[in-house]
């Protein structure tokens, strides 16, 4: 059985995979996904340490990687609908040039 | 005697599995039980489009194939020879990576999606908690494999059918998981062979299928209309629709990958057939009491099997194709409501109690949400003579 | 009410589906190399050359004058007259090609043949391994006896031979009153054919 | 190291750096696709069935169409020879450097290494439901809620424009 510290290297690793796209790409869906990434590694977390609980019966962990699932779905679909409306009004995808409120 | 020929396979596979040492046992069953399920499903392939060539036919008062082998049998045979054979054409335009890795995204899926279901007494390959999750799970990985087809060819027509596909597969998605969500409620599970077994015994002559329930009955017919629309049979198979986007998403395939894909497209119609006799149909269990006993349960799945094929064949010969605004006002608007009232329905016949009321009230619910909806439907459209701006 | 008219349809389907095998009347469909249906009377596929009598040689009818060669429209007719050793015309061609893969079926070359020589043939399986050699007949394959023309085309040929007929009797009439006054007029039957105008083979 | 749990890992990490770094943004869409199968079997491999299997429904099945089919309606902003790193990529590679490193650093340093592995439990669906039905009524009822809000906001925004200025 591997030993919970792998899965949450694993998990680590995958969040700064994640938070590294989000941060360094001009494209924002590119971006989303970043955020997707970063979202998966944390549930993979929540189950690793449901998992390795002493109670697992409780299925605490199990609830709120379901209830994140749901979120993150949410989240997915507003936040590729800005992405469509905002590509509408500026004819990009390039996060640079979406710069209207800069001082 | 009748108790070995229905555990025939199950025994057979035990004791071949037994001349393996035990470390070894669980994998060795596991490649029986694949090479079984591989094997039994690419001949009722092979069966099923002889099948429907020959029915079309004699529905249109053809004869059908009839050349190859007697009665054209082996006409299976000398088109797969003919598929083998055949050139492999990648566009230059194409993605080659993705072009060549969609027909087995699309494949393997639903021979995942075969491995959950109940075939005979003791013969679900593999028992999982959550089988029907699982199912519809796997179901969703073919809709991703269609779009790697659709866009990787760098056609329009195949990225048109593709986004047709998916446009089609996740709107009838919902209704097929609502609609299947009436027999989880009831029997309370989501393991196919515990839903099997809540159909188990006898009302008088009357099995205890769930089909023959008020909610059962619109839920079988909705999600028969699901599965039809998942699985792009005709009516509902604009994504290949052939008269205006040439073949949709595999218009770029040809020979074994083309196999493929149309394998793919069966074996999705075996599989969803199979989860409706699951949930609805009873599963292995037979009709009528008396030959529960007499003739193996395995034989019951492939004959309701068969029923689902003809059914679907039937379909196909008699239905024109819909349009994409058709398919989709029917979904939202016709199919997704009745099956959340089916869910009421389902609910309430669950807590009334046993009698005549729990029928009344049901069908009561049904039927008026039905004709009240079906008048919506049709009232909305107003025949009128057709003006032409240009032509005279 | 929704759902009346699939009902209605697959109703329809079923009646086919199983009076297809009641009623054979219902199948259309003709079973072709074992059934094939009788072929109309005006078909034509290719040309073919009649010829006289038993010898495909000597009883061709056609005298390598070329009209038919000219006048077709995509030139698949290729004919060669044949001489004698001192390079006299024969009346006789040496080599008759038609490329069926060109030939577009017009019947123009019948129907300005003046000999009533080249006919429409209505054989069509003609399918060859060869695209090349394969689909040029030469003066062999497409030689066939006149009884064969009486065989496919029962009424035009009747018509064909009595016009034969009838000219054929008028020039021997002619020959006999020429040779009456001048015992020394030559072949007869030679000269017979030219002053015939050529006619128009009167479909039926 | 569990060599099913290595195959994962190196699975899971190969689609998600490729999702994050690849030019082609279908490619990009696959392989996270990739990534989120990788983790599905992960959550099974963890007992964890019915989430693994819920992750495979709802990710595969429905995140990345929605984001293929994003892709595919911005069309225009594929980069082309322009490069793909925003204007201030080094300072976000700078971040995340140090996130995963104080990550890697935090987990190497806790007790979790010496964690006893307990006995795999086996949740059933039935005592999920229960779960859900009876001590997380709440956070259900608002999950519904929140989805119900999400669909009819992304429906609003991406609405066409009637008349939006350009």
């Amino acid at each position: 059985m591997t030993p919970l510290h792998q899965y949450l290297f694993l998990s680590a690793l995958l969040f700064g995979v994640g938070l590294a796209g989000a941060l360094t790409r001009r494209n924002a869906i590119i971006v989303l996904i970043g955020i997707e990434l970063m979202l998966n590694a944390a549930n993979l977390n929540f189950i690793a340490f449901w998992r390795f609980s002493r109670h697992p019966e409780l299925a605490t962990g199990l609830m709120f990687v379901l209830f994140s699932i749901g979120i993150a779905a949410a989240e997915a679909a507003v936040g590729l609908a800005l992405i469509i409306a905002i590509y509408r009004h500026y004819r990009t995808a390039n996060l640079d040039q979406f710069d209207s409120m800069k001082g | 005697m009748q108790e070995i020929l229905d555990q025939l396979f199950v025994l057979l596979k035990a004791w071949l599995v037994g001349f393996f040492p035990l470390p070894w046992q669980p994998l060795v069953s596991i490649l029986i039980s694949v090479a079984a399920l591989i094997l039994v499903f690419a001949l009722l392939f092979a069966v099923a489009t002889i099948l429907e060539r020959k029915g079309l036919g004699r529905i249109q008062n053809r004869y059908g194939p009839n050349r190859v082998g007697p009665c054209g049998f082996f006409q299976p045979i000398a088109d797969g020879l003919k598929m083998l054979i055949k050139e492999d054409i990648v566009p230059s335009g194409a993605d080659r990576v993705v072009h060549f890795l969609a027909p087995i995204a699309l494949v393997a899926p639903v021979l995942l999606a075969f491995s959950v279901l109940p075939y005979g007494r003791n013969m679900a390959p593999i028992d999982l908690d959550a089988g029907i999750v699982v199912f519809f799970a796997v179901g969703a990985g073919t809709e991703l494999a269609v779009f790697m087809a659709g866009w990787s060819s760098r056609n329009k027509y195949s990225l048109l059918g593709a986004m047709r596909a998916i446009a089609q597969m996740i709107s009838y998605e919902v209704p097929l998981i609502l609609s299947s969500v009436t027999v989880i409620m009831i029997v309370g599970s989501l393991r196919p062979i515990q839903i099997v077994e809540a159909q188990a015994g006898y009302q008088g002559w009357l099995p205890a299928w769930h089909v023959f329930t008020p909610w059962g009955l619109a839920g079988f017919l909705l999600f028969a209309i699901a599965a039809t629309a998942e699985s792009n049979r005709s009516p509902f198979d604009m994504p290949e629709g052939e008269s205006e986007i040439v073949a949709g998403y595999f218009v770029e395939y040809s020979g074994f990958k083309f196999a493929l894909f149309f394998m793919g497209e069966y074996f999705g119609m075996f599989a969803i057939s199979g989860l409706a006799i699951t949930l609805f149909l009873g599963g292995w269990h037979a009709p009528l009491p008396f030959l529960e006993k007499s003739i193996p349960s395995y034989v019951w799945f492939f004959v309701k099997l068969f029923g689902f094929i003809a059914m679907f064949i039937w379909l196909r010969g008699t239905l024109p194709r819909l349009r994409v605004d058709q398919l989709m006002n029917f979904a939202w608007k016709f199919v997704l409501p009745m099956t959340l009232l089916n869910i009421l329905a389902a609910g309430l016949w669950r807590f009334l109690p046993a009698g005549a009321t729990r029928w009344l009230v049901c069908l009561v619910i049904l039927l008026g949400a039905f004709l009240a909806l079906g008048r919506s439907m049709v009232a909305r459209r107003k025949w009128s003579p057709r003006k032409y701006r240009f032509a005279e | 009410m929704l759902g009346e008219g699939i009902i209605k349809g697959m109703t329809e389907t079923a009646r086919n589906f199983f009076g297809s095998y009641i009623d054979s009347d219902r199948l259309v469909t003709v079973q072709y190399p074992e059934q094939r249906l009788p072929l109309k009377e005006n078909t034509r596929n290719f040309p073919f050359l009649v010829h006289d009598g038993d010898d495909p040689e000597k009883g061709l009818r056609c005298v390598a004058c070329k009209i038919c060669e000219k006048e077709c429209p995509p030139q698949c007719i290729f004919i060669v007259l044949e001489r004698d050793e001192k390079g006299k015309p024969q009346k006789h061609p040496k080599v008759f090609d038609l490329d069926i893969s060109v030939c577009m079926s017009c019947q123009i070359c019948v129907e300005v043949c003046p000999f009533d020589a080249i006919k429409m043939d209505t054989e069509f399986e003609l399918s060859h391994d060869d695209r090349f050699r394969g689909l040029l007949l030469d003066k062999k394959q497409l030689a066939k006896p006149n009884h064969y023309y009486h065989k496919i085309h029962p009424v035009e040929a009747a018509e064909v031979d009595e016009r034969l007929a009838a000219e054929k009797a008028k020039a021997e009439a002619k020959a006999k009153a020429a040779a009456a006054p001048k015992p020394a007029a030559g072949p007869a039957a030679a000269t017979a054919g030219k002053p015939a105008a050529p006619r128009q083979p009167v479909p039926a | 190291m569990d060599p099913v749990f290595a195959f994962l890992a190196l699975l899971t990490t190969a689609g998600a750096v490729a999702a994050v770094s690849l030019r082609n943004l279908v490619h990009c869409a696959l392989c996270l696709v990739v990534a989120f199968a990788g983790l599905a079997a992960l959550y099974l491999q963890l007992n964890a069935q019915f989430i693994g299997f819920a992750q495979i429904l709802v990710y595969v099945g429905a995140v990345a169409i929605l984001i293929v089919f994003a892709i595919l309606l911005t069309r225009g902003s594929e980069p082309g020879n322009q490069p793909i790193l925003s204007s201030s990529w080094q300072a976000g590679l700078g971040v995340a450097v140090l996130v995963l490193g104080a990550l890697g650093v935090a987990v190497a340093s806790s007790f979790v290494r010496y964690y006893p592995v307990s006995p795999a439990p086996q949740p059933t669906v039935r005592e999920l439901g229960e779960q859900l039905m009876t001590n997380y009524v709440l956070p259900l009822e608002v999950i519904g809620l929140l989805l119900t809000a999400a669909m009819i906001g992304a429906v609003i925004i991406a609405m066409h424009e009637k008349q939006g200025p350009r």
